[in-house]
């Protein structure tokens, strides 16, 4: 499906408040205002954009590690994000969860994971739950190449085509687990190859073209709404800083000019290089979203700064719901 | 005995009848309520925990699953954080160890991770325990290493109308909770109230009052601690015998007020004795009721391997009535016949 | 590659001596003499006389819970197994394994399972101390349709695929797994489907046929030592017994007239009626073998009712090896 | 001290420098062993550990595996089954819950399965504990689950020359174990002796003499406690520190010894209290010296949630110096400051 210049525009709109908000957190990752573990999404922006903006309201989302992105893209509110990414009381896990856990129920994002492949049952469960209850909502699955090796995830993808269940699959093939290259850990070419083997159709998009991401969404999401069960889609992506943290050059396990090569694919500039040429977007639009989504990061970042760290009385609530009777 | 535990007249169920007959109730009052897991619904479940329920609910809400223990708790907790109430099945105990991820990693921290915005109301149901010649693999009794998972709730029945009751607040419950069934005694009677009745999780019992020492067991080991209970009364001992039903959280107040009572104490499982449950509660005594113990809490449990398929080592591996009997003697300091 | 007549014979031989010893143990089990659980082969024969004639002595095997048939056709001895099965003393494992845990390392036969899909891994294991030690022999692993959906499976699959280790995957698909019938569990018309995902080549084999089944195991044994990695076997099959236990007939799960069919393809009758008629073993050699097998297992039975059970000194033995320093 | 254990003349390492150090020296000895896992060969461990191994031994001895925790051990198991012997890394310990079939059900209970016909030396490390803020899934201490399963071997070294001698053992050991290097202690520097040394699993170590109080301690709470020690002795508290080094096998009788020479006992560790390794060492020493005890054994642990992100909570989940020196100070029925 053709998008119309107002999908256009939120497709963009969501890029451009994950880059920004990523970039952001990573600045504060490098002055050690974020404490723990810090997986940026940057450069896969076009993933969960595409993804996010081809799904309804109620559609769910699990994620992984690489969480934010799906967040964001979900319509998450950056300060909670913000605040929770730096271990205060006002983010959205109250500082419990951090950058590996966070999530918005509300949105209906249903976490990040620190456990690659965890998540991914979870998102079936989802989409069990909305078959059963007979609405047409549809759960995506978002993962990356590295985790397509994990029981967790071979058994729940094989569940939900076994049961037929309203699930998208959506692999961020980015080519490296942590510091090793797919081709070590896999002898398939694309990670699409898996599809067949659990009967459900798979299809290969470009990562860093948020349109073909979300016409691919348009279909999976529809085959699923017609209860014709999961489609499995490989984003071919790249993440540009590290595996963790912020560097981005002079690492052993992949080139300068591999990054290189990816960032001249940049899903943002590409974008707003070829909806500017085309005329459907202009310019001044593009650089007045950017001005709004600078000042709501920035925004963010203060009222996470301005958070203040959880306090002690909260250590052991929210271990059990607590029973009322 | 509290307001919601079993009433006066009854049938006899078995202890599978019960467990069975929980399910028809509960799902026939919560639409929300679904099984799934390996042959629970077609076939009834391979002991028959599940018999006749797919003909009365269908496919739908009794779902055969591939062989596939950690996307099965992963369908139970993705279904659950969606506003269902799942209970999914682990046809061996021992299979938890297959999808603990799932179990400890996700189910028993969701909630907590996500700052409190999640409600879990997921039902795990097992089958645990030796002494059929299951061996290895399909024998163990585990519950020690769920119950230092936060997060989660653990329930070892000791009788069909427990059973009922236990698992009726489990699948009510709004927390992630693991039930376990005794293999050995699928088959064991007992009265068990026709209507649905809930016991609370965390409330212990005690099953049999006595003034010298305290058992503390739970599941099967409860009935063998009664039979040890009937022969040492001959013998004149007094025994109370104390099953905290949940094993998580533990009913500890009760437990150490019949220890402050008898002033002697000896824990009962079938689990492996290094870092079971007998050792949580054999501390926990120890702290609550120092000045009087007149002798340290003993701990009768499964010696340190792994469990043995001939029924020739089998039945020296788990405890017994006569095990325990020795154990209450020793902890008396009578005379153990034959040692 | 064509069997010769010994080979054919060999594939005879095997194949009965599964049947006749695996006959007696559920007659055994029937009497009350066999405790715990006995997953029975009888009708699968063919796969495990197949590969195992095309096996070296030193290439290995690693099994499932329905293990019985490749430790006989591996050449197991039966009185250790029969005895095993009764939880003797003289058992393989001394009585402290029983049917789930048979294993004959002398023979290279790592163990059956008790734990659906956990002997895969194992197996891979030692495709890789092959590769380590830079031999040439292949490891071979055994499992049913319905583990190929369970996470452990999976993993090693891929790892075996990804470091292309010697390891041959022979899948035994009887199209149930339990009482569940493969087509609800999983989306594919064939298990071979999945070989594709882990980049290895999969052929299916006719299961009851034992010639076909040993001509694509020398392929895949030949790949595999000429350092080319694994390969994917399903050999289509049937069990005749219950999944647990001997019952045969009148079960909920599967009709009568599909175990007869199969029945009917019988391994051992079809290719005794091939050969004879083909004049390439006489009806008469045959017969012999049988007569021999038949005193071979009844002496089995005779020595494990007759080994006494296990010395309780036993109980807590072989938990650790003792270090001798 | 044992034959075995350091000398005197040393330089100082890192307790992960120590671990690096260890291997080098263990495969330059011995042919069969190799190191497989996450990250381990190219980039040398996430954390470092296995830095410049691949350098030496190349691809064939350092192998890195795709994300695939259960087959990571499952490689493991065969190749150790096969005669070699195998170094397999878990990357954080909250993973060992992802491969624990393999590791429990399978690694464990081999040997015994078949009758004793198998030697399994395989090693296994992994990357424990709490404190930097890596949330509920990247800082557990989860020996208390291992420690329960017959046929495994734990180890939790709390010093680098510690680290060294015990992964040493382990490596040479005919029988699974599990290392537990602790995050926190990665930079920390202590004397290694630069030879290659081994320290006997199941021997704890005295790590400090003292009268008043026994604290029993492994892992980072070593220090922890020594920092709390060093306080008290200001005070006139004189605190023994025993160390198990090896969790299991328990050096049982060290504790014990300990325990009737000080009477009182105060059990330290990170993992979650309630069923942890400390309800075990609290049972065992009620049981061997109850006529000794002055007060209960006491126990100071992580409290019953999982570990929250926030360094604002987390440095009050995770024990330290200043709530050890209470729990003793309590033990010893003194004052509490503050409290
Ligand atoms: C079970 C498990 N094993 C290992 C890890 C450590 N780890 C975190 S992210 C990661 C790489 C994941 O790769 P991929 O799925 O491709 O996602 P990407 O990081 O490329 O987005 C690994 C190995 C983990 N968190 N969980
Ligand atoms: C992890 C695990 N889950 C479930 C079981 C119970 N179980 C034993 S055999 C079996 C069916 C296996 O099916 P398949 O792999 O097709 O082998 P088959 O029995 O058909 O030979 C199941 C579910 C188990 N032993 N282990
Ligand atoms: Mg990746
Ligand atoms: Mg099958």
């Amino acid at each position: 499906m053709e998008p119309t210049v107002d999908i256009l525009k939120d497709l963009h709109y969501r890029m451009l408040r994950i880059r920004l908000f990523e970039e952001a957190a990573g600045r504060l990752f490098e002055g050690n205002k974020m404490p723990g573990f810090l997986h940026l999404y940057v450069g896969q922006e076009a993933v969960a954009a595409g993804v996010c903006v081809a799904m309804r309201d109620d559609d769910q989302v699990s994620s992984t590690h690489r969480g934010h992105g799906h967040l964001v893209a979900k319509g998450g509110d950056l300060n909670k994000m913000m605040a929770e990414l730096m271990g205060k009381a006002d983010g959205y896990c109250n500082g419990k969860g951090g950058s590996m856990h966070i999530c918005d129920l509300d949105l209906n994002m249903l976490g990040a994971n620190g456990i690659v492949g965890g998540g991914t049952p979870i998102a079936v469960g989802a989409g069990f739950a909305n078959k059963y209850k007979g609405n047409d909502t549809v759960s995506v699955a978002f993962f990356g190449d590295g985790s397509t090796n994990i029981g967790a995830f071979h058994e729940a993808i094989n569940m939900a085509a076994a049961l037929r269940l309203p699930v998208l699959f959506v692999c961020e093939n980015n080519e490296y687990g942590e510091y090793t290259r797919r081709d070590k850990v896999m002898a398939i070419n694309d990670v699409v190859d898996r599809a067949a083997g659990y009967g459900i159709p798979g299809v290969i998009v470009d990562g860093m073209d948020a349109v073909a991401v979300y016409e691919a969404a348009v279909e999976g999401l529809a085959r699923a709404r017609r209860g014709e069960g999961p489609t499995f889609i490989e984003a071919k992506t790249y993440r540009y800083y590290n595996h963790h943290g912020v560097q981005t050059l002079g690492m052993k396990y992949r080139t300068d000019e591999e990054v290189d090569a990816w960032k001249a694919k940049d899903c943002i500039e590409g974008f707003e290089r070829r909806v500017t040429e085309a005329g459907l977007i202009s310019a001044d639009e593009l650089a007045a979203v950017r001005v709004e989504l600078e000042a709501e990061v920035e925004a963010a970042v203060e009222f996470g700064e301005n958070s203040p760290l959880p306090e002690v009385s909260t250590l052991l609530t929210d271990v059990y719901t607590e029973v009322s009777r | 005995m509290t307001a919601t535990e079993p009433e006066a007249e009854v049938r006899e169920l078995t202890y599978l009848g019960a467990f069975n007959e929980a399910l028809f109730q509960l799902m026939r009052e919560d639409e929300d309520i679904f099984i799934a897991g390996e042959d629970v619904g077609l076939t009834g479940g391979v002991f028959g925990s599940f018999a006749g329920l797919i003909d009365e609910f269908g496919e739908r809400r009794c779902v055969d699953t591939p062989i596939s223990e950690q996307a099965i708790v992963g369908l139970g907790i993705g279904a659950a954080v969606s506003g269902l109430r799942p209970i999914v099945d682990l046809m061996f105990m021992d299979f938890i160890l297959v999808a603990m991820d799932q179990i400890a990693n996700q189910a028993a921290k969701l909630k907590y991770m996500f700052g409190g915005n999640a409600t879990l109301p997921l039902t795990i149901t097992t089958n645990g325990g030796a002494g059929v010649s299951a061996a290895a693999q399909h024998s163990q009794s585990l519950e020690a290493m769920l119950c230092h998972v936060p997060g989660l709730k653990v329930v070892m029945p000791s009788s069909p109308a427990d059973l009922k009751g236990l698992l009726v607040a489990c699948v009510r419950e709004d927390n992630p909770t693991i039930l376990v069934k005794n293999k050995r005694m699928f088959g064991k009677r007992g009265p068990v109230p026709e209507a649905l009745y809930e016991i609370p999780l965390g409330v212990g019992n005690v099953v049999r009052e006595g003034t010298d020492v305290t058992v503390v067991a739970y599941g099967r080991m409860v009935p063998e601690s009664e039979k040890a209970a009937e022969r040492l009364a001959e013998e004149g001992v007094s025994c109370e015998i104390v099953d905290p039903r949940t094993v998580q959280p533990l009913d500890t107040d009760l437990l150490v007020a019949s220890a402050r009572k008898t002033n002697r104490v000896v824990v009962v499982h079938e689990a492996v004795r290094f870092g079971g449950l007998g050792a949580e509660i054999a501390a926990q005594i120890q702290e609550e009721a120092f000045d009087y113990l007149d002798a340290p809490v003993a701990r009768i449990a499964a010696p340190f391997s792994p469990i043995p398929f001939s029924p020739g080592l089998e039945r020296h591996y788990v405890p017994n009535a006569k095990r325990i009997s020795e154990g209450i003697l020793e902890t008396l300091g009578r005379p153990v016949p034959g040692a």
